[in-house]
């Protein structure tokens, strides 16, 4: 992956804009952590229904987890659990290397490489895979 | 030229040496390409793992990793979660054997059973951590140096929680049934848990985890072919999950205090300090030379021999022979030629004719007193032996007979 | 061809990699020498070791033996008793930590002293076993990352039993004086155990065991030019004996039964399962490389390294240094780009110029709590690296700053 | 080492001489064991002041263990103490390849090459071995 790629203007900033680092009045809310190096995001949620109504993070982190992180607020925010669901799916296989949906993907398809920088992977889908556990928790609870 | 001939130029260390090398089921003899990763390795990748984010620990990274996948597929686990990555067999089997018996998964009126058939890693090891942990272990004794599957099912009860036993004894080479006593042992408490010593069986019998329903299996690299150094545990997801940590170190953990410890994931939790990445990159290559090679193969070239030589030595009056003598042995042949000492014998064999076989009680010592003797002699086979070099055996046995009349 | 160029062409990765490897720390790079002994091992010698007598099982014992004596010699030791083979530093401290807490060496009403600049391999391991088995560790805490030892000291009483400390931590470099801290506990305690972890200091200090008085001192072969998968165990003999062993398994024992188990006579009691000789050997020839250098002279050449380093980055002000930043700091030096995270700036710095460093928390988290920080970079030399790396380094941090502005 | 050398007339003449198999009455004995194969050795002393008056052993080994066993009795009978521990001190350096006096050693010196056989050693210097700690502790209690 060459320099340009990971710390392109884009995803620097992404990662400065604070627009989803905040706290906000939520019902939902997730943690995670990033044995290697201490990182941390707390994911909040305010669920309508199944619908995102709206979503925030704070903690901290390199840039491509915050940009990582904040691309996933923008990428989640107004959907229903299910597409939520279907988003980050794809994403995390991206991130494994494994084939995904660019439509789903959309324009976090700029982490495609992230799959062939191990240590980095854990930093981009961080946010991800704490997403995915709460997600997936609610919509059992809804379903049971 | 002969595919048993192509076998043995894959084994350098048999152009250099004028052995005949029985000693397979200490450690297997290296094929070239495993001899050569350590070299591919050092020189173009030497890193780390799991810890920085440059190039070359990028790519040992990866390489670790995939063996992980590598081992996982060739014993069908589900994840490769389940797959922890230890020096050896016994390395293995201490952590699952001390994990389990501190955990809380096994109370104070529960037990383990293991038998006397075990190599001392899968005894000694449940005996000695039953003691500092004050938990039961309990022993199905064998009769005359023969593992009667139906006389260990008739110990377990609801009261045991783990059942230990191996899937191939290194004494006899006899092969255990072991679907028939997962099944039994099931029925009879679905929770049990199923600890497999696999380090004779695993190199030589498709191993399919999912299919026996194998909650535990330990195997050693280096008797499979790959490097010194190197082993595997295999554990159920859900188990693993459960259980607390062997050793303590980097890697392992979550989060840190002066207070306690938090631990990380599986199958990190039970994995701590720089890892053999070399080694383990030697292993995938074992691997894939096995699978390219054919492990169907591999199996009946081994049975052969192994039949082969039992026919032979059975001819013999003046030696004793142990275990089933029958299709139930693979690989390994044990015996005593009466009135001489093992290690009289396995020193002449070597000194006369390049013979490597093992003397001595092969670390099982209960086996051995079962027996009613103190040590023996055992051959065993890999595919790349001949059916000549076990004539040579055979021969060799004959002039130790006059010798020492 | 100057000194530095001849020293790296014993060196193959740097001819194949365009890479500037700052990340000696965590493993070093192999000269030739050793990375061709894994071939001259497993195409001449492979066998298991200590339990055949034919011809590759004596050259095994042989090489594996004399490889115990080389590092008994390297660090002075009386005996080659005294020298256990484990997988690494981390295997290394957790034998003797479980050990020596398991045993009734320390009472209940005494304790174990450690500290938070450990590596979490001389941390967790105490913690959890006290935990275990019921006994006391306390822990010295220092200050803004910088090891004091006369504060280390004062926390020394009575009832102190164990000591446990780095000889030079991992995250700063700084070189403990181990004299001052042995003198002074012995003067307390005349009884007192003192356990040191070497990982970081055996690869660049003369090590005395006998000079020092050290009880124990463990370290790693892959930090020190050595293979993976390759450590030590240093033991004072009289206390080794009174030691229960670590792992349970084949060699390490006298006589088993379903009563009881007794073990072998040290070393062999604390080592079990089939040895990595290939490792040994490798290890070995490390050793032999480091004698023939000049282990001065890779110790003058690493200092001169390491001032040099901290001396330029002194003058960026845009980074926050650890440690004690003169004499005292040793092959490492650790520090933060202000405002960018450590993962971004190791990217970067490969990225951008092949220069592989470490970020993250180095296994060192509470060193890093009492820093007020989460992580850090760290950049560490061995005797191959050059003052026009370094160069390279401080050109490409100024990069950073000016990318990420 | 030649198989004649190892396994030379000699040596199986004394292995299989019972000469000095048997129990004795004595006023010490002690105990040898060979872990690597579970061999056992049980030596008799009888010791008159510092003199070994007479001395036999019991147990199984092997030809090298029993032979070398048998010939330590040979030595060592009539001899005092001191220079019974001279002869084992000698016959174990030889054993371990280091420079002995071979008019000490005599005709054991036919196990010189032993010392290139790892396992073979222990089979060998087990009943010296055994002998040595015995005398040793006798010496030390006598002397206090
Ligand atoms: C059945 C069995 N279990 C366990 C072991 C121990 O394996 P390792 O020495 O590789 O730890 C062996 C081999 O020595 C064995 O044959
Ligand atoms: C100070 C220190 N102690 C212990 C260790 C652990 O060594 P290993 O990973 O070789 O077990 C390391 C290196 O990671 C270290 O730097």
């Amino acid at each position: 992956m060459k320099l340009e790629d990971l710390y392109g203007d884009v995803i620097i900033d992404y990662a400065k804009n604070t627009k989803f680092k905040k706290h906000i009045e939520h019902n939902h809310e997730a943690h995670g952590k990033n044995t290697s190096c201490g990182d941390e995001i707390e994911l909040e949620f305010n669920l309508n229904g199944d619908i995102i109504k709206d979503i925030s993070y704070t903690g901290h982190g390199c840039i491509i987890s915050q940009a990582s992180t904040a691309m996933l607020c923008e990428a989640l925010k107004g959907k229903n659990i299910n597409s939520a669901l279907n988003i980050i799916n794809e994403v995390i296989k991206m991130s494994r290397g494994e084939t995904f949906d660019k439509k789903t993907v959309d324009s976090l398809e700029m982490f495609e490489d992230i799959s062939t920088l191990p240590m980095r992977v854990k930093c981009f889908s961080l946010s991800w895979h704490t997403a995915e556990e709460k997600l997936t928790e609610v919509k059992e609870n809804d379903e049971s | 030229m002969s595919l048993f001939q192509k076998y043995r130029n894959d084994f350098p260390i048999l152009d250099k040496n004028n052995i005949i090398y029985f000693d397979n089921a200490a450690t297997t003899l290296k094929p070239k390409r495993v001899v050569d990763s350590f070299e591919k390795y050092y020189n173009n990748f030497n890193s780390n793992v799991h810890r920085s984010s440059h190039k070359l620990s990028a790519e040992s990274t990866k390489i670790y990793e995939n063996s992980r996948k590598n081992i996982a597929d060739f014993i069908n686990a589900e994840s490769t979660d389940e797959i922890i990555f230890t020096k050896g067999t016994t390395e293995a089997l201490n952590l699952i054997s001390s994990s389990l018996i501190r955990s809380d998964l096994i109370s104070e009126d529960e037990s383990v059973l293991t038998t006397t058939l075990e190599h001392h890693a899968n005894f000694v090891s449940w005996q000695q951590y039953g003691k500092i942990f004050g938990k039961n272990v309990h022993y199905y004794k064998n009769n005359n140096g023969i593992f009667n599957e139906d006389d260990f099912i008739k110990l377990i009860d609801k009261k045991t929680k783990v059942i230990a036993f191996t899937a191939l004894t290194n004494v006899t080479g006899q092969v255990t049934d072991i679907g028939k006593i997962i099944n039994s042992a099931r029925n009879i408490n679905k929770n049990i848990i199923i600890v497999i010593d696999g380090a004779q069986y695993v190199p030589h019998f498709k191993t399919d985890v999912r299919k026996y329903d194998i909650d535990f299996i330990a195997f050693s690299g280096h008797k499979m072919l790959g490097p010194m150094g190197t082993g595997v545990l295999y554990g159920k997801k859900n188990i693993l999950k459960k259980l607390p940590p062997y050793m303590f170190g980097g890697e392992m953990i979550d989060s840190v205090t002066t207070e306690d410890t938090t631990f990380n994931i599986i199958p990190f939790k039970f994995e701590t300090g720089t890892p053999d990445v070399a080694g383990f990159y030697g292993l995938s290559e074992a691997i894939n030379y096995m699978n390219e090679t054919g492990t169907d193969k591999i199996h009946e070239r081994v049975k052969e021999l192994t039949m082969y030589a039992l026919e032979k030595l059975k001819t013999l009056d003046f030696l004793d022979l142990y275990g089933t003598l029958d299709e139930n042995q693979h690989s390994i042949v044990s015996f005593n030629v009466k009135d001489i000492h093992p290690h009289d014998v396995s020193q002449f064999l070597n000194d006369s004719d390049g013979i490597a076989i093992r003397s001595g009680h092969h670390c099982a010592q209960p086996f051995h007193k079962e027996l009613g003797i103190y040590s023996s002699c055992r051959a065993s086979f890999n595919f790349y032996n001949t059916e000549e070099e076990i004539d040579t055996l055979y021969d060799a046995l004959l002039k130790i007979r006059r010798w020492f009349k």
